[in-house]
């Protein structure tokens, strides 16, 4: 029997996709009242994880099971994992209990990448639902280091409620930028709420982007993927100038459990990270 | 893995009465033989120590939902088609350990398990599962992710091939392309020949490994005259093949049917057992298990094979995305004949008839999937 | 009125509607403006016009006890408040406040249902017009029903 | 830092404990499952009771009786994860089958002096009194199952048990279908897994004591039963109605085949 | 007078529910009763209208502990009203599936149930703190036990296996002799057993109980005999309601099954034992011997002995039978049913259990009758308390709750098989 050691793990890790490496959660940082950040140490000879924006890590948790987990950090900064997940099922809440010290198990990065080559010259609109926020960050970090190969970049953000706003620091910096622009929304609110109230696609038609010359990258729960492409449509913008991110039960990660099949397709072999216009007749049939 | 050769396939006799040594051989050679014998009244491909252990002298009849062995008149050893067991069992296990991993306070360390597939002969490989064979091959050796495992089981098994010359009640394998001989991808194929008076096997060569056992039995070259009654016999075959599928434009007729009522029939019959997926050749979906013991120090992660007609196979937090019956079986036969092409650029169904025969309500693919076209 | 006539001609609401029509409507029409916090909607209230946000932002709410207010909807510039006043028994169902200072035109609903009763063309004019905004905010409505972002769709 | 044992009761009702009694069949484990949990109130094998409240219970057992009916809510109460074990705890078990009949009779046919006897009409799974946490068929349930379930309370994880059918199993073991092969009904299609396919590798059709499974199409196969193979309507009554009788789709599909 | 009552509201280390009352006025004992609250469950009841072929399905359900017990009394019944008789190597496999049962069953009451008692603990899990290596074998023993049981039936509770007419698959030689090297274990095992059981500390108590079990002329019973008992009795299975009863007690309300005109009876090993002494196999009779038992065991605490003797001979009588294994060509034997009464009764580990149905020819059955054994020592228990409890009056009150507990373990009682035991009711004055 060979024994995974630390040294090789990453040589074992590229034959044997199924094993797990354990990592070091470095920070566990509560985002709102059920979503957190996990920052993790790459373990292996380089200390490095190199990912592109919108893919996905398998994350075990020892003895609870494992999820596939966007990477929400920056892509930059490759001795720093981060992970961003709402705690829902038992593995998740698993994981939300982790503390600084502790370790994960980490199979990955899975699946395709947010357009960010693609879209160098044009204007960005990213639209976020939810924790969906979070596989685009990474592409924001790499849109604003490399500000200058695009256009006008639009961040259009919708949540449940204030209180549910992800990543509110990081968001307040990017507020004060006059390069960035970023509308957020929010589904309810009481109190002092002073931003705006009402569905993510509402952003659309007022936020400042050239429809004909621009990427749209969309992330959040299926129906608002739906109805945001249909908001974009109205605008303008080709379907395969909207991407997307695509959700189902994904096992292995690799393209051969059969779990996280849509129709033609292995989500996390072909996505998530979609053209809209490669999946748009799969995206709306039932039970699929 | 069979090896090309640079010559092209030659042929050769072999006796009924010489099986035997070839099998001697086999075993000499230290191989993990797996052979037709016969367990609780059913083909099945198990592991064997001799050559009596394979089964000699009977036929299968095949019906939706019905299998019945009966005696063979002209005691052949191969004379029925297929059992329910595929060679996937042996290559892409049911069940398969893929780590251990042990916890110390905060850290864990994975062990990965070690055990090596043995070294397989398989005898009695039919043209239909051959190319079920060489379908997982490309899904599981590839692809951008290699099955390790699955591949070196591949690399060191030897097959045998046995031609087929008769056509079970559910097989269609002739309307899928994939029989009822094989032309390549083996190592050595047999045609049984037995007419009453002569019983020999024509031998054809597939590989390297093939011909060096040929040569190991010091086998005599087959006369033109033999080459041909083995060639009618499978054209005879062809002939009594009396399930067809219509495979022209079948990818896209299946997917412009997909909203179609007849899935709700089908469905009104379906069971959802999962009977068709496992019984099939090529089906590989799989789940990812991770077990512990009582005190959580020590994790399993397993891989079982899995089906698409369970509620937890699509559950995304929360629940299914395939909640009605009709879905799965959808999700199913769409993709045996529609979007596995797109895949992998061929047909995910090789025309066994498993399906059909296992389904314990005899739910037939073919003619589902005419009727569904019809339908429309 | 000639500024009046300009700025209902660019709004985007009234974008492809006849000069005649524009003309026709100036005459319904007032300049209004409110500091953040004040109230331009109070739910029961009779509704007499609707307003054309040129600047500001303005919140659709409603008020629970116990709750207080709950955020139903923002509204900003280019967009329109209000549609009770086409619908009897014209009355406001929701407040609206102004969240920031907040400029708009007030159209007066009984002054623009004479017209459009006069006009059946202007009148299908106006009703394609108010008939998307409200398809909109139904869909929208829905949505946020459904709480998408939540623990199950 | 040593942990606080997490503390386990087993409670019964109507039943024959061979439920509980799979945990003392764990040979090889029940050393380890008690060094990792305390088994805190547990009559079949203690007489040492240690008061609750109590982090995990297993309930074997239906309610027959009034006295049964309230004293299941104590122990919801003093429970924190209450895991009903065996077709008696989730589906009535086989006493259910009286629940097709008149008590009175039965009581009658059983003992000569009726009016001692405090029966309840119905024999009712756990959950139609208390809310349960967990339900683990089968009659009886699976050790290994058992030993799933406690140890996935214990780590905070799903327990990896399914709900499919037992096919399923019996495919992976690479059992020959006695229905398909040798033409004896079996209820496996529409019976939960769990079992491991035991009756069909013994070339027995499945009797379905492990329950329904999702989604289970009986009407498919017993119509099946009728047309193929030649099954009446009283047999296929008596098939569906044994230790899972009173589930609700067992139970509807026993129902409409009634003469 | 002092006035004192025992109450053990949930008896602890037995199968199924019972709780026990005893009223004392000064030392004399006012009042026993072994409470059995089990509640009704109805078998006799569901029976009818069943198939014959169900029976042994279903009665497993009475009781998971011995399921073996109710499948082999149920198939024997219906054999015998369908005019067939088993033999052979069927026979053999029913006998070696019993040893299974007697293994597992007198493992689990001799370790974990009953000699905890002795030794002062509360259970088997504390009794492993200091004597590991006692519970550690206690359960491999048992786990033997139910390897054989799960070889020849399926599964070790509520084994699929049995059928009427003999199994639905017979093992192989090869599989069947898997279980050899473990056997041999088990017997030595089995032999420590008995030495060890016979070390533990017994009160002085005997009594003159009239023992009833089967017996048969070439083997210690499983399945077949006549029944016979201490005093002289001596009948045939089918004769079993001319001569036990099933009592109205006036002080209590559940039933007591007794011999006609005689009274109480003692089921179970010791029963067995002193009536089959001779049958044992010679390694048995010595162990016992030298364990000081005699031909027969008349102090019931001692039953612990003998359920070692009895694991060691089902060790014993397990390695004959898969020695001599051939396979047989079928794994049962044709049953048709024919319309008649059945009787089956065979040797439950704890004691006789006896079946009897009433089937028409379409094999439906229409009245059925089980008289469990805890049915039947449940009056001996009671009269065991009554007079063990005044001999020994002057023990603290929880050392004497604590023995009369143990008192009612030494007849390893399975209420859960007490299928018709009535609720009791308490007759206050």
């Amino acid at each position: 029997m060979a024994t995974m050691s630390d040294s090789k793990t990453n040589e074992i890790n590229l034959t044997e996709p199924m094993i797990t490496r354990p990592f070091r959660v470095n920070r566990a940082i509560k985002d709102t009242h059920d979503t957190f950040s996990l920052e993790l140490t790459p373990s292996g000879n380089s200390n490095k994880f190199d990912f592109a924006p919108g893919q996905f890590n398998m994350l075990y948790v020892f003895g609870v099971g494992e999820v596939p987990i966007s990477i929400s950090g920056d892509p930059a900064k490759q001795s720093k994992l981060v992970h961003t997940t709402r705690a829902v099922g038992n593995v998740t809440k698993a994981m939300n209990k982790l503390k600084a010290g502790d370790t994960l198990g980490v199979r990955g990065p899975f699946g395709t990448a947010w357009p960010v080559k693609e879209a160098e010259g044009e204007d960005v609109v990213l639209v976020a639902g939810g924790i969906g926020l979070a596989p685009l960050r990474p592409v924001i970090y790499h849109l604003l280091a490399n500000r200058g190969q695009y256009g006008k970049i639009a961040l259009l953000y919708g949540a449940r409620t204030p209180e549910d706003i992800l990543f509110q620091k990081t968001l307040e910096k990017w507020r004060s930028r006059f390069d960035f622009e970023m509308y957020i929304t929010v589904d309810r609110a009481t109190g002092n709420w002073k931003g705006n109230v009402g569905v993510v696609t509402q952003l659309i038609p007022r936020s400042p982007f050239d429809p004909l010359n621009c990427v749209a990258m969309i992330c959040g729960p299926e129906i608002m993927m739906r109805f945001t492409v249909l908001e974009l449509e109205k605008r303008g913008v080709t379907t395969n100038k909207i991407y997307v991110s695509m959700e189902r039960n994904m096992k292995c990660g690799i393209g051969l459990c059969g779990h996280c099949q849509l129709g033609r397709t292995f989500i996390c072999k072909d996505g998530a990270v979609y053209p809209y216009s490669q999946i748009a007749d799969l995206f709306t049939k039932r039970e699929l | 893995m069979p090896q090309e050769t640079d010559k092209k396939i030659s042929h050769y006799i072999l006796k009924a009465t010489e099986l035997k040594s070839l099998l001697d051989i086999l075993f000499q050679r230290e191989y993990h033989v797996i052979a037709p014998s016969i367990r609780d009244k059913s083909i099945e491909y198990d592991p064997i120590a001799s050559f009596d252990e394979i089964t000699r002298g009977w036929i299968d009849h095949q019906k939706p939902g019905s299998y019945r062995l009966a005696n063979d008149e002209q005691d052949r050893f191969f004379g029925y088609v297929v059992g329910f067991s595929s060679w996937k069992k042996y290559l892409y296990p049911a069940d398969k350990k893929l780590f251990e991993a042990e916890m110390d306070t905060k850290n864990f360390r994975v062990i990965e398990d070690g055990t090596a597939a043995p070294k397989y002969a398989f005898l009695g490989v039919r043209s239909c599962d051959l190319k079920a064979i060489e379908i997982l091959d490309k899904i599981l050796t590839e692809g951008p992710y290699v099955d390790l495992d699955y591949k070196r089981a591949r690399d060191n098994a030897l097959i045998i091939v046995v031609n087929c010359t008769r056509a079970g009640e559910n097989c269609f394998c002739y309307s899928m392309g994939t029989g009822p001989r094989a032309y390549s991808g083996f190592d050595l194929a047999l045609t049984e020949i037995s007419d009453g008076e002569k019983h020999y096997f024509l031998v054809d060569t597939g590989s390297r490994s093939g011909e060096e056992l040929i040569s190991e039995l010091g086998l005599s070259s087959a006369s033109e005259d033999e080459i041909k009654t083995a060639e009618k016999a499978i054209e005879q075959t062809i002939a009594n093949m009396s399930k067809i599928l219509n495979t022209d434009g079948l990818k896209e007729k299946i997917w412009a049917n997909l909203d179609s009522l007849y899935w709700d029939e089908i469905a009104e019959r379906c069971l959802n057992c999962g009977n068709c997926t496992l019984v099939c050749p090529t089906c590989f979906c799989a789940d990812i298990e991770d077990t512990t013991d009582i005190a959580g120090e020590k994790a399993n992660r397993t891989r079982k094979w899995d089906v698409c007609y369970t509620l937890n196979f699509t559950y995304v937090h929360g629940g299914s995305i395939r909640t009605s019956c009709k879905s799965r079986y959808r999700q199913w036969l769409t993709h045996k004949l529609s979007t596995w092409i797109d895949q992998f650029g061929m047909f995910g169904c090789v025309g066994c008839g498993r399906c059909i025969t296992w389904c314990p309500v005899g739910i037939d693919i073919a003619e589902e999937a005419k009727q569904l076209i019809e339908s429309s | 009125m000639e500024n009046l006539e300009r700025v209902l001609s660019e709004h985007p609401f009234f974008a492809g509607l006849q000069p005649e029509y524009i003309k026709l409507l100036v005459g319904c029409a007032s300049n209004v403006a409110f500091k953040p916090g004040e109230f331009i909607l109070r739910e029961g209230e009779p509704a007499e016009s609707f307003y054309l946000i040129r600047h500001g932002k303005v919140m659709i709410e409603t008020f629970v006890a116990g709750k207080g207010s709950i955020m139903i909807r923002t509204r900003e510039a280019g967009e329109i408040l209000g549609w009770s006043w086409l619908v009897p028994p014209y009355k406001w169902h929701f407040d609206a406040r102004a969240l920031e200072v907040t400029r708009a035109i007030a159209l007066d609903g009984k002054c623009l249902r004479g017209k459009c009763d006069e006009d059946y063309r202007l009148g299908y004019e106006i009703m394609k017009r108010f008939n998307a905004i409200i398809a909109e905010r139904l869909e929208a409505t829905r949505l946020q029903l459904m709480d998408i972002y939540g623990d199950h769709v | 830092m040593a942990k606080r044992k997490p503390k386990l009761a087993v409670w019964k009702f109507a039943s024959c404990d061979g439920c509980q009694l799979s945990l003392l069949d764990c040979e090889d484990k029940l050393l380890e499952v008690a060094d990792s949990i305390e088994i805190a109130m547990f009559m079949e094998a203690s007489r040492a009771v240690i008061k609750g409240p109590y982090d995990l219970s297993l309930v074997e057992g239906s309610i027959t009786t009034p006295h049964d009916a309230e004293r299941i809510h104590k122990v919801r109460r003093a429970s924190k994860y209450l895991v009903t074990i065996g077709a008696c705890a989730t589906t009535g078990g086989i006493q259910a089958l009286k629940n097709f009949r008149d008590v009175d009779d039965f009581v009658s046919i059983v003992y000569a002096n009726p009016d001692y006897i405090e029966s309840l009409n119905k024999s009712t799974p756990i959950a139609d009194h208390v809310f349960v946490d967990y339900e683990l068929q089968g009659c009886p349930i699976n050790k290994n199952q058992l030993i799933e379930v406690i140890s996935a309370f214990l780590n905070g994880r799903k327990p990896n048990i399914h709900s499919y059918s037992v096919c399923m199993e019996c495919k992976r073991r690479s059992t020959v279908c006695v229905m398909v092969a040798h033409g004896t009904p079996c209820l496996g299609p529409v019976t939960h897994a769990g079992c491991g396919a035991i009756c069909p590798s013994y070339n027995r059709g499945c009797y379905g004591c492990y329950g329904p499974k999702e989604t289970p199409n009986t009407s498919s196969l017993a119509s099946w039963f009728e047309k193929m193979m030649d099954v009446d309507d009283d047999d296929i009554v008596r098939y569906f109605r044994t230790f899972n009788a009173f589930a609700e789709a067992f139970r509807k599909e026993s129902e409409s085949h009634e003469t | 007078m002092r006035r004192k009552t025992i109450k053990v509201d949930y008896l602890a280390r037995v199968e199924g529910e019972g709780g026990l009352y005893v009223k004392l006025d000064g030392d004399q004992v006012r009042d026993v009763q072994l409470r059995i609250f089990e509640p009704p469950r109805f078998f006799e009841a569901f029976l009818r209208d069943r198939k014959f072929t169900e029976a042994p399905d279903i009665t497993a359900r009475i009781c998971g502990i011995c399921p073996i017990a109710y499948q082999m009394s149920a198939v024997h019944a219906m054999e015998q009203a369908c005019g067939v008789e088993v033999t052979g190597q069927l026979r053999e496999l029913r006998r070696l599936i019993y040893c299974g049962e007697w293994i597992e069953s007198h493992g689990l009451h001799l370790f974990m149930l009953h000699a905890p008692d002795f030794l002062g603990y509360e259970d088997a899990i504390r009794m492993a703190k200091d004597h590991p290596d006692i519970v550690k074998m206690g359960l491999q023993l048992k786990k033997i036990g139910n390897d054989i049981v799960i070889l020849l039936g399926g599964r070790e509770i509520h084994p699929i296996n049995v059928r009427v007419g003999g199994f639905y698959k017979v093992p192989t030689k090869k599989e069947l002799s898997k279980l050899t090297e473990p056997l041999k274990w088990a017997r030595d095992a089995a032999l420590k057993t008995v030495e060890w059981t016979s070390k533990l500390p017994f009160p002085d108590f005997e009594w003159d109980y009239e023992f009833v079990s089967l017996s048969h002329p070439d083997e210690y019973p499983f399945n077949e005999g006549r029944i016979k008992s201490s005093k002289g009795l001596d009948i045939s299975i089918d004769e079993f309601y001319d001569h036990f009863e099933e009592e109205h007690i006036e002080h209590s309300t559940s039933l007591h099954s007794i011999i006609k005109g005689r009274g109480a009876y003692y089921v179970g090993p010791s029963a067995r034992y002193s009536l089959n002494f001779d049958k044992l196999p010679q390694v048995a009779r010595e162990a016992a011997k030298k364990a000081g038992l005699g031909k027969t065991c008349t102090n019931p605490f001692k039953s612990i002995i003998v359920r070692a003797v009895e694991i060691l001979f089902s060790c014993e009588e397990a390695l004959r039978i898969i020695d001599n294994y051939e396979m047989p060509d079928a794994p049962f034997v044709e049953v048709s049913p024919k319309a008649g009464v059945g009787h089956g009764c065979s040797e439950a580990p704890r004691g006789m259990l006896y079946h009897r149905y009433k089937i028409d020819d379409n094999g439906v059955i229409k009245d059925a009758n089980i008289v469990p054994p805890t049915s039947q020592n449940q009056k001996i228990i009671e009269n065991d308390l009554a007079q063990f409890i005044p001999e020994n009056i002057g023990l603290p009150h929880d050392k004497l709750t604590w023995q009369c507990e143990q008192i009612i373990r030494n007849y390893d009682p399975c209420i859960s098989c007490s299928c018709h035991f009535l609720k009791l009711k308490i007759d206050r004055k």
